[in-house]
């Protein structure tokens, strides 16, 4: 069959083969495991950190949830030990729940999707797809997973000193983060730049590796989109990143050189006028971070869409519908989305120029989302659909998607945003696009790659139960946000709101909610159990056991380290998706399979 | 398997990847600063009082630093073409001129602050002289990467002119690259903190 | 840059000696016309027009973007077209000041 | 649908335009909602592999899609064209005139809402930032002869209403976000800056002010009161406060 490459079956690979093992075997562990320069290896350090930290920050936020549902009461268990500082009785203080918010956005944002959806899958993932033997720089892609790592260890470091993390929301408004006098705040913006250097570094590499490494007859609407998902994504890293990485630094000089870049003059905190030379500007802060988030938000979800795509086209055992269309809808929304940042700004005091201007440039990127959403739907029209896990997760993710877009419209309309601005029901919108949206196609990404990693694959039976539970929990948690948010409830509310008159009505939602994510994690212990257990126990599966189309499967399992990825260079014939081509005796047809 | 394009160029790209990298990196690089002369620009206009810059400012210094920036410049793609003209021992005293002429840069630039600093006038004296360290300080950054990098490629790393000529040369046009990136930067933060 | 003919870099390094002078008469240029303390927007003009040339200078023949590959405009293209993005920060926060009054 | 989403009441004159526009988005969600979503549930059954083992190379050939694509475009561009600027060009351009508004400053601060009134000269006296205190929140100069009649609260905002409400909002400290839910007000005071907005009460009652953006660690009681009364209900109260004030002096 195609014995251009699936070099371990081939006698033709027996020579390699033993090459590669020359080059290997001069390494020692800690080169070969820790600082490896291996694409796979890094993919595969990344997507550990990265779920370490997602388990994490929906730790911080099972805490929360507990003072949400049950305002003031000390928490069972584990509030004894969160410290006096932190929750004295076990009862915890606004304080450290501002902290947790904080410390839950950034960590789910910075240290836990991204890494794991483009250092983790990108990494492990992109460069097999496109037939390389490696990314294009191996020594900057260790830099990267290592700075990464290092920013992670700030921000974790960051609970443990005195006045605990930063506890000004993920945004960071100033004056707010600069006038509040712990250090949080100092080590948050230093763990930033840490980030986003890593960022660079990898989107960088990235975009030079798809255009520069892509094996013969692999043109760019040969891509899988897959890979068209990182390759635009990289691009808003790349572009958007450095901006906040200035705005990082500004903040950063009004914490520690005391310079006023976001502090107007005559500010007066605690009726004490500050000391202060005056003359900054906070709304600069806002147009600097949602010029970098929201780009971010599109680095969030363009990863997960690019998995879901594959899982669809693999499952429905037929190509894409409108793959071309995909890739054009796909490139408008990376490039408008360095356009639409101020609809987060709306109540700042905005004119009608610029706000009909946002309000629109907003609409116009929702567009491409329906068409990219559209066509993953039509796909499934005429296919013949299996339901294995993977499928199940990224079935999911287009209603769950869905609804989280479509709560984005009345967001992105200034009028109804007056309304919705700040409350409930904006948490509830985002999480659907990122929690049942992009975690769940990150599952789908797990449950699928897994055999390529690791030669077996998860447990069905275990996998079905994941995701049935997180499927129904997880919408527990945040349908009824809407409600709140349309009742006009608060976000970042210590008390979730008791003390409000408007929000009794829907208060008892909160408990609901709480109960929710705390079956949500136990459903996590499910995944947690397979996962490791599969590495192990799993049943033993051949190189390409969906029968897929996409590269990756046809280089062998776990692919030799040390820049070899396929034994010989595979050459590409057609395109990503020829599923059930007529007349041919698979239903399936791999893209370097000659004929 | 080796990684291939790191020294040939792709044929349908034209490229080799280091190339591409570092024009790249020189994109993100433009974001940075751009995004900080918005600030500079949104801060002034914003501002009721805004200082001339020559006013707080040592001009002939810093015009001084021009001069020597630009010569860096200079210096710096002559090294690069003595490798292309197989001239070795140019390359070093080219390559080892645009270092010294980084460090001059860097030495003028330490009285300048050392001036301010000893008046009492740090980055918190004024939204004009924060913008100043700021930027200068970033930009002063920026210089000493370079002239580690170009350190490197002056000492250790020549030894690659020996095995893979052409690929140092490469090299060579990637630090250059990046270096008269800073040169630019510098162009532009001239005029906009001295001059106006 | 595409040849490496020893004869086609002597040409090119007396090119990037005139730019170098080029370079140094604008220096020049621009320190002088602020010594006329002109009006803060026509020294802004000028300086920046000064600088702008004085960079392209430096970008098209030292970084040899007179004759790039097409790829590397593309992506500059895109920097400059998000640059301009940016740009418009400070025209929106007074954009709204003007229109409110 | 406004009662299915269970908005709360609506209390001003532009509120009926805001619900208007929520109620259109949420009329268009809803349809794509259920539109694409009976689509999903269908294929998903129809397409099983045990009902359809052979996949269609095909697929869908028609352009219904497409159609769909270009409607929801035409109906955003509706929405923002004809209902969203509109709206918000009548909040920030058309003011009312002064004279003919009920005129309050209002002053955030971690973590109360300073209301100032400008007292019956119509003027608001001087305010300076040394002078504040826990006595004096506001700072205001009382050597300024327009300073003399002002009236401050603190947490409690009332007004008349059928009369339109002009509110400069500023804030001492950090930013804070305005919001009357029932009157659909909600606008950021942001340190260093005095924004004005404005609305017209239609409906009286006792409600309570927001702090919608996070504030510090306070955020969560930063609550006011407001109150919109009838006219001659705000008159009485307005009397009270001028004997209070010359009590006081
Ligand atoms: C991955 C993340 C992600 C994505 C993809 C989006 C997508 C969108 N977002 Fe969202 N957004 C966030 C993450 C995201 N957002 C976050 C994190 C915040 C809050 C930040 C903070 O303040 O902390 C936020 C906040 C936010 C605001 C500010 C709200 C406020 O603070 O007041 C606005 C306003 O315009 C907005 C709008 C939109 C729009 C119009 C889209 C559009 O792109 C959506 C387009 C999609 C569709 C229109 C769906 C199409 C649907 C169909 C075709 C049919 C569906 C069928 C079925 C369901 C069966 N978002
Ligand atoms: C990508 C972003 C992301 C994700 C995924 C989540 C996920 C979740 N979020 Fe979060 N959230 C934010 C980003 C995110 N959030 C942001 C930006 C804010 C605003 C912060 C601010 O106000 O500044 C916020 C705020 C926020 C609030 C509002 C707090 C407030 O306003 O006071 C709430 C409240 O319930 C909440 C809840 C949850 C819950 C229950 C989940 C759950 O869905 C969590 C689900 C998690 C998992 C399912 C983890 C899976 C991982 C594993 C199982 C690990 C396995 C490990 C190994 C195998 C080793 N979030
Ligand atoms: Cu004030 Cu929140
Ligand atoms: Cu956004």
């Amino acid at each position: 069959m195609d014995n251009v490459t699936t070099a371990g079956h081939a006698p033709a690979g027996a020579h390699a083969h033993g090459h590669a093992h020359a080059h290997d075997h001069e390494q020692s562990f800690v080169w070969k495991y820790v600082f490896s320069q291996d694409h796979k290896v890094i993919g595969i350090q990344y997507t550990i950190t990265a779920l370490l930290f997602l388990l994490f920050g929906f730790a911080l936020m099972a805490l929360m949830r507990w003072q949400l549902a049950y305002p003031m009461q000390p928490i069972p268990v584990i509030g004894g030990l969160l410290g006096m500082a932190n929750a004295p009785g076990g009862i915890m203080l606004p304080e450290f729940y501002n902290q947790l918010g904080a410390m839950h956005g950034t960590i789910m944002v910075f240290l836990g999707v991204v890494p794991l959806a483009v250092g983790g899958f990108g990494n492990y993932v992109m460069p097999l797809m496109i037939g390389a033997p490696d990314m294009a720089f191996p020594k900057l892609n260790m830099a990267s997973y290592w700075v990464y790592f290092i920013g992670g260890v700030v921000m974790l470091v960051s609970f443990f000193i005195p006045g605990g993390a930063a506890q000004s929301g993920w945004t960071s408004y100033p004056p707010l983060s600069v006038i509040t006098a712990t250090d949080g705040q100092t080590m948050w913006l230093i763990g930033m730049i840490f980030l986003i250097t890593s960022s660079l570094l990898g989107s960088m590499n990235f975009i030079v590796t798809i255009i520069q490494l892509r094996t013969k007859g692999l043109h760019f609407f040969r891509l899988p989109f897959f890979v068209w998902a990182q390759f635009v994504t990289s691009f808003l890293l790349l572009l958007a990143f450095p901006p906040l990485e200035a705005a990082g630094v500004l903040q950063l000089m009004d914490k520690v050189a005391h310079t006023s870049f976001f502090l107007p003059s005559g500010l007066v905190v605690g009726n004490k006028v500050m000391a202060i030379a005056g003359g900054g500007n906070p709304l600069l802060w806002q147009h600097l971070f949602w010029f970098l988030a929201h780009p971010e938000v599109y680095v969030l979800i363009l990863p997960a869409m690019g998995i879901v795509s594959e899982i669809i086209a693999n499952n429905t055992r037929k190509p894409l519908w409108g793959y071309r269309v995909l890739i054009y809808a796909i490139i408008f929304l990376g490039f408008m989305s360095f356009v639409v940042w101020a609809h987060h700004m709306f109540m700042t005091g905005m004119g009608t120029t610029m706000n009909s201007f946002f309000q629109t440039t907003t609409m116009i990127i929702s567009i491409p989302s329906v068409i990219i959403l559209s066509a993953l739907f039509l796909s499934l029209y005429g296919g013949s659909i299996r339901y294995n896990t993977p499928m199940l997760f990224a079935l999911a993710f287009l209603p769950m998607f869905g609804i989280g877009g479509l709560t984005g419209l009345p967001l992105g309309l200034a009028p109804s945003d007056i309304h919705l601005h700040d409350t409930y029901y904006v948490i509830g919108h985002f999480h659907y696009v990122v929690a049942p949206g992009t975690i769940f196609a990150l599952f789908a990404g797990i449950y699928y790659w897994f055999p390529k990693v690791t030669g077996r694959q998860m447990n069905e039976m275990l996998g079905k139960i994941h995701f049935v539970g997180s499927f129904i929990a997880i919408n527990g948690i945040f349908f009824p946000m809407f409600i709140q948010g349309l009742h006009g409830v608060n976000r970042r509310l210590y008390d979730g709101g008791v003390q409000y008159a408007h929000a009794q009505p829907v208060l008892h939602w909160n408990m609901f909610m709480s109960m929710s994510a705390w079956t949500l994690m136990a459903f996590q212990i499910v995944f947690i159990v397979n996962f490791f257990w599969s590495i192990k126990g799993g049943k033993r599966v051949g190189p390409n056991p969906w029968n897929a189309t996409t590269l990756e499967w046809t280089a062998t399992t776990s692919p030799p380290l040390a820049h070899g990825n396929f034994e010989t260079q595979p050459e590409v014939f057609r395109g990503p998706y020829e599923y059930s081509v007529p007349g041919r005796s698979t239903d399936y047809f791999p893209q370097n399979q000659r004929d | 398997m080796e990684i291939p394009y790191t020294v040939e160029v792709r044929p349908d790209t034209g490229l080799s990847n280091g190339k591409l990298g570092v024009w790249l990196f020189l994109s993100s690089e433009v974001m940075l600063f751009a995004a900080l002369f918005s600030s500079y620009i949104l801060l002034r206009v914003g501002s009721t009082e805004w200082p001339h810059g020559y006013e707080e400012l040592n001009v002939p210094m810093a015009f001084f630093n021009t001069i020597v920036l630009i010569s860096s410049s200079v210096t710096m793609v002559m090294a690069w073409a003595s490798l292309k003209m197989n001239e070795f021992a140019k390359f070093k005293l080219y390559l080892g001129a645009t270092i010294v002429l980084a460090l001059v840069f860097l030495v003028v630039k330490y009285f300048e602050y050392e001036h301010h600093l000893v008046a009492g006038e740090g980055p918190s004296h004024s939204t004009f002289l924060a913008i100043y360290f700021t930027m200068t300080g970033l930009h002063g950054l920026h210089i000493l990467g370079g002239i580690i990098v170009n350190t490197y490629l002056w000492g250790p790393g020549n030894k690659m002119w020996k095995t893979e000529p052409e690929r140092f040369t490469n090299r060579i046009e990637i630090a250059g690259l990046y270096w008269h990136f800073v040169d630019l930067v510098w162009i532009f933060l001239f005029p906009m903190l001295y001059l106006l | 840059m595409s040849s490496g003919h020893a004869d086609d870099i002597r040409k090119h390094v007396k090119t990037y000696l005139m730019v170098f002078g080029a370079l140094m008469v604008l220096t020049v240029v621009t320190v002088a016309i602020s010594y006329l303390h002109l009006e803060v927007h026509e020294a802004i003009m000028i300086a920046l027009a000064v600088a702008t040339v004085k960079g392209s200078l430096v970008a098209l023949y030292f970084m040899h973007l007179n004759h790039e590959r097409k790829l590397i405009y593309y992506s500059l293209a895109l920097t400059a077209v998000f640059f301009a993005f940016l740009m418009i920060i400070p025209l929106a926060t007074n954009l709204d000041k003007i229109v409110q009054k | 649908m406004r009662e299915f989403l269970e908005i709360p009441i609506a209390a001003s004159a532009h509120a009926g335009q805001i619900d208007q526009m929520t109620e259109l988005t949420h009329w268009l969600m809803a349809f794509l909602f259920v539109g694409w979503g009976s689509f999903f549930i269908y294929t998903l059954i129809r397409f099983r592999s045990g009902a359809n083992p052979k996949a269609s190379y095909e697929g869908v050939k028609s352009h219904f899609a497409s159609y769909i694509e270009w409607a929801v475009a035409g109906i955003e561009l509706v929405l923002i064209v004809v209902f969203a600027i509109p709206a918000w060009a009548a909040r920030v351009d058309a003011f009312p005139q002064e004279s003919q508004a009920t005129v309050i400053r209002v002053v955030a601060e971690q973590f109360a809402w300073n209301v100032h009134y400008p007292g019956a000269d119509g003027q608001f006296g001087r305010a300076r930032p040394d002078l504040m205190s826990a006595d004096n929140p506001l700072g205001i100069d009382r050597t300024d002869p327009a300073a003399k009649d002002d009236i401050t609260t603190i947490n409690q905002l009332n007004f008349p209403i059928n009369k339109p409400v002009i509110v400069h909002l500023s804030s001492k400290d950090v930013i804070h976000s305005f919001s009357l839910i029932q009157m659909r007000v909600k606008q950021d005071s942001i340190p260093g800056e005095s924004i004005p907005l404005w609305f017209t009460p239609t409906v009286t009652g006792d409600w309570e002010i927001n702090c919608s953006q996070l504030c510090g660690l306070g955020h969560y009681r930063m609550r006011g009161f407001y109150s919109s009364k009838t006219q001659e209900a705000y008159d009485t109260w307005m009397k009270e406060q001028v004997a209070e004030l010359a009590a006081a002096q």
